[in-house]
């Protein structure tokens, strides 16, 4: 989780633009370009493309997501909960005499303690995602590019915001503009 | 689609990013806003605590029961051989009222009633739903205090519901009884108060009388 | 006695529910969760059966919510003395039904009657009680009774006062003093009422010419006659099935149809004991169709009527000639050409051999059905078997001083000669019961003045120029005598409902008698009667208090048969049956098991309770013999036409095993047109074919299939059933019914436990050990006569709902207990079985564990306990219950509350709602108030102490309730007899609830292999 | 960007030969040209004809429905023919029959996901709703068949006055807790799994209205790698709970009979046997419904006759499941030697409800066997018919189960025979225009499709080979594409 870089532009200043915009046509390109940016050392960039597109975690260099350890939390949370419920609703806070059977049995908890397992799990899985994805945000400087509108349809692009260490305005345009775009332009904030 | 000039955008406004945190709070808040409200807007002890009805007679238990200190038994007499601590005949009214304000307006009710022989009609306080049977009786004769269930009436001057009269919270008392017992001889004394320990006390004839009552259904209802 | 002063203020007290149902918020909240309306969108018929009634709890019930209406509590002005408001009282009083008594005792909740059982202190009740008395709560409350008086000019009905009827009773029987009451005719139902007697001989005093006639549709009429004319005098045979070893019933059914039925199945069950170590008795049975009596026989042979002469002649030759029985006034020739009819010879054989050898323990009884021929060889058998005085008692007839009354058929004579111009009929309805052939309505017509004396505005009130609401007979004062004499005083448990006046308080009225109420008549009969001087208010307190008058049971009378009379009845029997229309079939006509003779058409109790034997609700059937449907073929539910007495029916078939061929059997008391909105139009009418001639069996009746159908309602279905159930059937039974012969039980006692074997039982969990209170219960199917007693018991204690016919048919009955009913053999000599089958009480109960709220689960004292209040109505309890005794209210059956009606209901027990499941507790409240007694006087519950409504009410007490735990307890022991089997206990879940083996006791080797069947 | 190398300009993709990878989308799509073909259908102004007639008659249904319930409401459980000994009847043989229809949806999604089955893309998203959508019916039942609908909350752990709890032990709260879970996490994974999609759609909107709605409902989703990184761990990890999940839920469902004591309930085989069940008629239930779906939406050359093909193979499949199911019940009668229990078996086939009985060994058993022919899995009338009559034999053997199995139980003298009223079928015709009315909206309104999902398995998703030969730094997916370029080994037909 340390490693996660939450993907914001909150701090930007006014004045100071978004970033650069490079389009790209093809995932090959995107690709390549991926893995120029990640070598120069860019950290505060992405790249964005209408569907996922295999190997492109690895060109930019993404480290695994701290996901799976949430979800299995949340299923852990579910598990105990099932079965605490169920152990002293019946079995210590009003306890009945059900067809002379024991207070409380394991098998027979089995069924719910497993569902609220999986529902827990799920709610994890989902807040989890949108969370670390920072989402819902409905607002994002990037929107205000007419031409980011086809990166959900069929362009690929890669912005690297200006807030990152090493930008510098022309250098990076020059990089971008020759790993392969189609075109490259300024996002203010 | 897009390539053909289709208009611009329309942008959310920077604010809207403050959904995400509305959200959070939104959810977590309205969670705790219902369990308040249904814990305490809608429990018993909101709706039936402190039901006061009009009575056609304003009988004062707080003058009999306090300033003269008749014991309860000398109206409700049932209340030890049966279930209900039934309300007086209009007789017993009298035995003192024939001779006591004869003139008072207030009582008119009650002379017609034994003139004609047509009862007082009286609006019940304690009202438990019809498919609870509760016995006045048994508890009495256990040691189950009056001033447990109706309060203090001997300083009200109309009746009114101090105890919810819910399930809970007479699970409360069958779970734990010794909390209320006290020796059966006194259930009436309305200000009696244990000179040691209620606890100790309540275990302790909880012991002597072999007081264990049961939680089953079927105690209460049939 | 304070049931008076208690009776009086008595309705006012509990106008507090009725005003509280009455109440706008009441009646908004009962309209927000069963709204009237939605009744005009169920199909009108549903609608029409539901019956009306319910307690205010119920919609309370519904709703936990919300903050219910203000209820007022109303009490006494003046609280009668030693009354606590809410604690049940105890009255003894008796019922009178076919002019003789029933003791009952009648529990009072605030001084409204709530509940009968039997007076064990009276002869002929012994504790117990039958279905018709226990539904006497239901008849008291029934809205539709008369409320008022009427009188009829031109057609037009003017409601009356009491006052207007002194009135003109005063001035119209003056005139009648005059001419000597010439023209004035009284028509009673026969009472065994001595008050009664003393007034109707006050009247033919006062109007010497008057006519005093008596009839009631159902009564035995030929067993009096056999008797007259063997012994020469009106004697009353009084039997004691107790002291008997042999018991033959010829077309008779002592245990159900008779005035002492109470205490001859009381005695049945007794001399049925293995366990008493006496030789067990033996029950023949010989009849045309199934009476209950037939179903616990031993050795049965369906026989016609017509053909029960010559089975009684066979019987006395065979005794004569092979056992050496010597009968005075034995035509020899005669009896030598005797011969049994057509498969009775077997019976004859092993009937007369067994009579023989238990001279002095043997019975026989013959019924209203067979003729009074047969009763005299009955009796002279008796005689001649030296039973009298063993079996057998004679009596005098209580009034048999007294002048016979006339038949309705002499009165009609008159009425048809016009001699008659005022007509009081005494209760009774013989415009709808009376003969056909008599045309007693048109001649109604014809009479000036009519005065109907009844409970409701029926069809004889509806012909007749006045209608005087009678009294029922739990809000009059009078006496009556049981079978055996015993005189006991009715007592009123409240004031008249609706005004009404009982048959004594209308007779004193007519004689102008100044003391014309109830309780003044029937004191001073009983002065009359006391032993002289003082003690009379002693004895008259008594007599109240214990529900019979000591030392009033007639004296047996010394008697011997006339030899003549017996050759006479032996050359009747001989002579030729009256085989007139030898084409058509014998038509037997005999009193409804539920409605009588149609007096009780208006309980929904009685309607919807099933017969016991063909466990039809809600009709009456024409039952045939499995051969005679083939050659009708007609099925079960075709409707039949038939033809007899010049009139015609139809009615729906029902085919049942053990039906004698040739006969086909209806009951009356159906087709009513003017019994309520319960009894309207419900069955058809049989007496329509009904005729002073042939009052019991008709000859020659023609049946023809009409090609339609009529569902009968059955609560058991054994007729739409296909191969496969029926096999499985088969094979089931005898694990579940258990059986064996008497012989076979003697030579292995254990042989109930062998008759099952299922793998070895164990749990997946360490079972509970139970300690304290283990409340349980057994039913001995060797004493039980499946007399329906403890249904309508149950009913009543538990305010079960009633469903009506279509609610039925769906397979929604709610009775709690219910009597099962099965037959084995082949269909034409079918035995019969009974099986009571309550909750069984699972300790391991397979329906709690699968209700989702805990609303069934067990209770310290091992009860399966149901909370009503609790239950969401999921019924998955009913599903997995393995013996289907759950009941489910699938609509809200007390929908219509009439104000009167809610007075019935038991207040200790909840009235269910709408959605809800309930079922038997072993009257869990009973099992409450001993408990908290007990408590409060600080000891352990009693032995004996908790009677469950069932068991009270049993009259061959083949039910027992009691603590597992207490080794001292009946159950207890009786769990350890060795005839005692749980039902599928391979199942594993412990009922509470054990059968006990009966024990059949054939005469020889079965003449049929003994298969099981339907 | 290489075509492939045969002509796939016909809808042809069905042959098979081993050399040649058939490729899952036709018609010579890009990636434009597909977005354009899915998002087109929610984007025209006005839906076809078709549409128009289905929901008028669908949501007819639905009203019938809604009647149906006030009345059972208001009246009671009365107005239905269940009766003693027959407490369940229709509502709980519709409630089994919904949840089962379901479980394809999820098994598409989320199984399918996890064997790599890439054909499900163009399905799952149609799968996915149609799951919800027969959860909502089949959630109704439960709540509308208890006597006191309105205490039907005690069935969950809420505190209150009474102290009371529900009891944990019965079956019934098990389905409470399964059910609704498996109602939430199918929208959850149905949701998410439409982010992109609807985002897509946001983008693509032309008015304003659009762009808001659709905005929110993307929740700002802007196809950053980075989010699509977390996106496709947390959709595996759905997956993955999901799997367990509906072989739970049918498990638990037929734990409602299983754990009965009744005969022909009380039984071990029920769980596996009723998943199968499940499965079978869920993708009867997806055939009946995107065969015309396809037809009128012009999605032929998205949703292929190959994937019409391959559900057709496993309706085949589950379908002998279910049939080995069958037998095994009736053997297992016969060899635990349990009368009561041969007795329910025998009863069933040749009782008085061996009418249904017939009907649903037909339907179920007799009739997928003509999808052992390709020239039957490949003809559209005979597979839509097919599916029909499947969905009718799965009704139908769930009321066997219920009915017959109640309507003879231990003791002959309460045996009963149960007969539905007009209240009954009224209502189950109902429940099916509740289906289709929101299944029509969801046609209308949402991505049919997922179109992100389809862009990932068309060739223009992936990397050209040779290009970055040498260059080590692919692995995974990638370097296992260039040995076989659009070759997924791992799919393999059924």
């Amino acid at each position: 989780m340390s490693t996660e870089i939450p993907s914001t532009g909150e701090n930007d200043v006014a004045a100071t633009p978004f970033g650069l915009l490079a389009e790209f046509e093809t995932v090959e390109a995107l690709v390549r370009a991926a893995e120029r940016v990640r070598d120069e050392g860019y950290t505060r960039w992405d790249s964005y493309a209408p569907f996922a597109v295999h190997g492109l975690d690895e060109a930019m260099g993404l480290d695994r997501t701290g996901l799976p350890r949430i979800v299995f939390l949340a299923g852990l949370t579910g598990c105990i909960f099932g079965l605490v419920l169920q152990w002293w609703t019946n079995g210590v806070n009003y306890p009945f005499v059900i067809s002379g059977k024991p207070l409380f049995g394991l098998p027979v908890a089995i069924p719910i303690a497993f569902e609220m397992t999986i529902l827990f799990a799920a709610f994890g899985a989902l807040l989890g995602m949108l969370g670390l994805n920072g989402l819902p945000r409905l607002h994002h400087p990037l929107f205000k590019s007419e031409r980011f509108r086809r990166a959900t349809t069929d362009r690929f692009f890669i912005a690297i915001e200006a807030s990152d260490p090493i930008f510098d305005a022309q250098d990076t345009r020059r990089l971008l503009e020759d790993v392969g775009s189609v075109a490259v332009e300024e996002v203010e904030a | 689609m897009i390539r053909d000039g289709s208009p611009n955008r329309f942008l959310f406004p920077k604010w809207t990013n403050l959904l995400r945190p509305g959200i959070v709070i939104a959810a977590v808040g309205g969670l705790v806003y219902v369990t308040v409200i249904v814990t305490f807007g809608f429990s018993p002890k909101t709706i039936n605590v402190g039901y006061k009805p009009q009575q056609p007679v304003p009988f004062s238990h707080r003058l009999h029961a306090g300033e003269l200190g008749m014991d309860c038994r000398y109206c409700h007499n049932t209340v030890e051989r049966t279930a209900r601590a039934a309300i007086p005949p209009t007789q017993t009214c009298m035995n003192c009222h024939a001779s006591v304000r004869t003139k008072s307006e207030k009582l008119t009710p009650v002379f017609q009633s034994y003139a004609t022989g047509m009862p007082v009609e009286w609006v019940r306080v304690h009202d438990l739903p019809d498919y609870v049977y509760f016995n006045h009786s048994i508890h009495v004769d256990r040691g189950v205090p009056c001033v447990a269930c109706h309060g203090r009436i001997d300083t009200m001057d109309e009746v009114r519901q101090v105890q919810p009269l819910s399930m809970g919270w007479c699970l409360d008392c069958h779970r734990a009884p010794e909390k209320y017992l006290r020796p059966p001889a006194l259930v009436t004394k309305m200000d009696w108060q244990p000179d040691g320990d209620q606890m100790a006390l309540g275990r302790q004839l909880r012991k002597t009388y072999h007081i264990n009552p049961s939680t089953d259904c079927i105690t209460c209802h049939r | 006695m304070s049931s008076m002063s208690q009776t009086t203020s008595g309705p006012r007290y509990w106008r507090s529910l009725d005003d509280l149902a009455q109440t706008p918020e009441f009646q908004e909240m009962v309209g927000r969760e069963f709204p009237g309306e939605i009744w005009e969108s169920i199909p009108p018929a549903t609608r029409r059966q539901f019956l009306k009634v319910m307690g205010a709890s119920i919609a309370l019930a519904g709703l936990t919510a919300c903050r219910w209406p203000a209820e007022e509590i109303v009490p006494f002005a003046h609280r009668p003395k030693g009354s606590d408001p809410g604690v049940p009282k105890q009255y003894a009083t008796v019922m009178e039904l076919g002019g003789a008594a029933q003791g009952l005792l009648v529990t009072s909740y605030d001084g409204r009657p709530i509940k009968v059982e039997g007076n064990p202190n009276h002869p002929d009740s012994l504790g117990a009680a039958s279905a018709f008395a226990q539904a006497a709560i239901l008849g008291i409350y029934d809205p539709d009774r008369s409320r008022s008086l009427v009188h009829r000019q031109q057609g037009q009905e003017f409601a009356k006062t009491w006052a207007d009827f002194k009135a003109f009773a005063a001035e119209h029987f003056a005139t009648y003093q005059k001419r000597r009451g010439r023209g004035l005719a009284v028509l009673a139902e026969p009472s065994s009422s001595p008050t009664l007697a003393r007034l109707r001989a006050r009247l033919l005093e006062a109007f010497p010419e008057a006519v005093w006639a008596e009839h009631t549709p159902c009564a035995n009429t030929s067993e009096p006659e056999g008797v007259a004319r063997l012994f020469g005098r009106r004697l009353r045979p009084v039997l004691h099935l107790d002291r008997a070893r042999v018991v033959a019933c010829f077309a008779a059914d002592p245990i159900y149809d008779h005035p002492s039925a109470l205490r001859h199945a009381r005695g049945y069950a007794q001399a049925r004991r293995p366990e008493a170590g006496e030789q067990m008795m033996r029950l023949y049975a010989a009849e045309p169709t199934y009476s209950l009596t037939g179903g616990i026989a031993d050795e049965r042979v369906a026989v016609a009527p017509s053909a029960l002469p010559a089975l009684i002649l066979a019987l006395v030759r065979e005794l004569t000639s092979v056992h050496g029985l010597s009968l005075d006034g034995v035509d020899a020739a005669t009896l030598s050409r005797a011969v049994p009819p057509a498969g009775s010879e077997r019976f004859v054989r092993l009937l007369a051999r067994d009579l023989a050898a238990n001279r002095g323990r043997a019975l026989l009884v013959a019924g209203a059905g067979a003729a009074a021929e047969v009763h005299v060889l009955v009796q002279a058998l008796n005689a001649a078997l030296g039973c009298v005085g063993t079996t057998v008692d004679y009596i005098a007839d209580p009034d048999a001083e007294s002048p016979a009354p006339e038949s309705i058929a002499g009165l009609t004579r008159s009425l048809r000669a016009g001699q008659v111009s005022t007509l009081i009929i005494l209760g009774g309805n013989p415009v709808y019961d009376a003969p056909a052939d008599l045309g007693l309505a048109k001649l109604l017509d014809g009479v000036p003045t009519s005065i109907h004396l009844s409970g409701y505005k029926d069809e004889t009130s509806r012909r007749c120029t006045w209608h005087v609401p009678a009294a029922h007979f739990l809000e009059a004062w009078g006496d009556a005598r049981s079978w055996d004499g015993t005189l006991s005083v009715a007592q009123p448990l409240i004031e008249p409902l609706y005004d009404g006046r009982s048959a004594i308080e209308l007779v004193a009225t007519i004689l102008g008698d100044d003391l014309a109420n109830g309780y003044d008549l029937v004191r001073a009969t009983m002065r009359g009667m006391a032993p002289a001087g003082a003690g009379f208010e002693q004895l008259w307190h008594d007599s109240l208090n214990n529900g019979v008058v000591a030392e009033t049971a007639s004296e047996p009378v010394r008697t011997s048969p006339r030899p003549a009379a017996v050759g006479a009845a032996i050359a009747a029997a001989a002579a030729p049956p009256a085989q007139a229309g030898q084409t058509g079939l014998e038509l037997q006509l005999v009193p409804d098991r539920k409605v009588y003779d149609g007096r009780f058409a208006n309980s929904g109790w009685l309607q919807e309770l099933p017969d016991p034997i063909t466990k039809v609700t809600w009709d009456n059937a024409l039952l045939l013999s499995v051969a005679d449907a083939g050659r009708l073929g007609v099925k079960t539910d075709d409707l039949v036409r038939v033809e007899a007495a010049g009139a015609h029916v139809e009615l729906p078939a029902y085919v049942l095993p053990g039906q004698a061929d040739g006969v086909a059997t209806v009951s009356l008391g159906y087709g009513r047109e003017a019994a309520g909105v319960v009894g309207d139009s419900v069955g058809a009418n049989t007496y329509r074919l009904r005729t002073t001639a042939a009052p019991h069996v008709v000859m020659g009746a023609r049946l023809t299939p009409t090609g339609r159908q009529h569902k009968l309602a059955c609560t058991q279905d054994h007729h739409a059933i296909d191969a496969v159930g029926f096999e499985a059937r088969v094979h089931r039974l005898p694990e579940l019914v258990r059986e064996t012969t008497l012989d076979s039980y003697l030579a292995d006692p254990e042989v109930i436990q062998h008759e099952a074997h299922h793998a070895p039982l164990f749990s997946l969990w360490k079972e509970r050990t139970y300690e304290g209170d283990q409340w349980g219960m057994a039913i001995d199917l060797n004493s039980c006569i499946g007399c329906n007693a403890c249904v309508i018991a149950c009913q009543a204690e538990n305010n079960i709902p009633v469903v009506g016919r279509e609610q039925v048919i769906n397979g929604r009955e709610m009775q709690w207990i219910r009597v099962d009913r099965y037959f084995r053999g082949e269909p034409e000599t079918a035995s019969m079985s009974f099986q009571p089958v309550p909750c069984m009480q699972c300790e391991d109960a397979p329906c709690e564990e699968v209700c989702p709220v805990a609303a069934t689960q067990h209770t310290a004292d091992g009860l399966n306990a149901m909370v009503y209040n609790r239950c969401v109505g999921t019924r998955y309890c009913s599903n997995n219950c393995p013996y289907k005794v759950r009941r489910f209210n699938f609509f809200n059956y007390h929908e219509h509350v009439s104000g009167v009606q809610k007075m019935m209901y038991n207040p200790d027990v909840t009235v269910r709602s709408r959605g809800v499941m309930e079922k038997c507790t072993y009257c869990i409240q009973r099992i409450e108030e001993a408990r908290i007694t007990a408590k409060k006087e600080g000891r352990p519950i009693r032995n004996g102490e908790i009677v469950t409504a069932c068991q009270q009410t049993c009259p061959s007490q083949a039910i027992v309730f009691g603590n597992l735990n207490d080794s001292e307890s009946e159950v207890a022991k009786l769990r350890e007899n060795n005839r005692a089997y749980a039902m599928l206990a391979e199942l594993n879940v412990r009922p509470r609830t054990h059968y006990l083996a009966r024990l059949r006791n054939p005469g020889g080797p079965a003449a049929a292999e003994n298969k099981e069947t339907a | 960007m290489s075509e492939p190398a045969v002509d796939v300009s016909g809808l042809d993709n069905t042959w098979d030969d081993p050399t040649q990878r058939a490729p899952l989308i036709l018609g010579g799509h890009d990636l434009a040209s597909v977005t354009d073909a899915i998002a087109g259908i929610v984007e025209r102004p006005q839906p076809p004809k078709a549409w128009w007639i289905a929901f008028s008659i669908a949501s007819l249904g639905t009203i019938t429905l809604f009647a149906m319930v006030a009345y059972l409401l208001w009246v009671g459980i009365g107005v239905w023919g269940v009766m003693i000994p027959v407490g369940w009847g229709f509502a709980i043989v519709n409630f089994v029959f919904w949840v089962g229809i379901g479980h394809a949806g999820t098994l598409i999604s989320a199984i399918l996901f996890l064997l790599r089955q890439k054909w499900r893309t163009s399905i799952n998203r149609f799968a996915e709703a149609m799951t919800i959508f027969a959860v909502v019916c089949a959630g109704l039942f439960p709540a509308i068949h208890v006597g006191r609908a309105w205490f039907a909350y005690w069935l969950f752990p809420i505190p209150n006055q009474m102290r009371m709890w529900p009891n944990f032990r019965s079956p019934l709260l098990w389905d409470v807790f399964a059910v609704s879970t498996y109602a939430t996490v199918s929208l959850l994974f149905w949701y998410m799994g439409m982010i992109p999609d609807l985002a897509t759609l946001r983008d693509r909107a032309r008015t304003k209205l659009r762009q808001i709605v659709y905005g929110v409902l993307a929740l700002g989703w802007r196809a950053s790698n980075r989010h699509w990184h977390r996106f496709e761990m947390a959709y595996l990890l759905l997956a993955a709970l999901a799997t367990p999940l509906v072989l739970s839920v049918h498990s638990v469902v037929s734990f409602d009979f299983a754990v009965a004591i009744l005969p022909g309930w009380h039984s071990t085989l029920f769980p596996p046997y009723f998943v199968a069940g499940a499965i079978f008629s869920g993708f009867a239930m997806v055939l009946t419904v995107i065969i015309p779906a396809r037809q009128y939406f012009g999605l032929k050359e998205v949703i292929t006759i190959r994937h019409l093909e391959n559900m057709a193979k496993i309706l085949l499949a589950t379908g002998l499941m279910v049939a080995i199911s069958y037998a095994t019940e009736f053997f297992m009668a016969w060899y635990s030697g349990n009368p009561f229990e041969s007795f329910a078996l025998l009863n069933r086939a040749l009782g008085p409800y061996a009418w249904a009985f017939a009907i649903m060994i037909t339907c179920n058993v007799i009739v997928p066997q003509v999808f052992w022919f390709r020239s039957m899995r490949r003809n559209l009338w005979v597979l839509w018919i097919g599916s029909i009559l499947v969905n009718v034999g799965m009704w139908f053997e769930r009321f066997v189960i219920v009915v017959s199995s109640l309507s003879r139980d231990f003791l002959p003298s309460s045996w009963g025979y149960y007969k539905p009223t007009a209240v009954d079928l009224l209502t189950l015709a109902g429940s099916f225009g509740l289906f289709f009315t929101l299944f029509l909206l969801f046609l209308r309104f949402l991505p049919m499709v997922g179109i992100a999902e389809v862009k990932s398995v068309m060739p223009q998703a992936h990397l050209d080979l040779g290009e970055h030969a040498g260059q080590g730094d692919y692995h995974g997916e990638i370097s296992y594409q260039h040995v076989y370029p659009y070759v997924e080994k791992e799919e393999d037909d059924s």
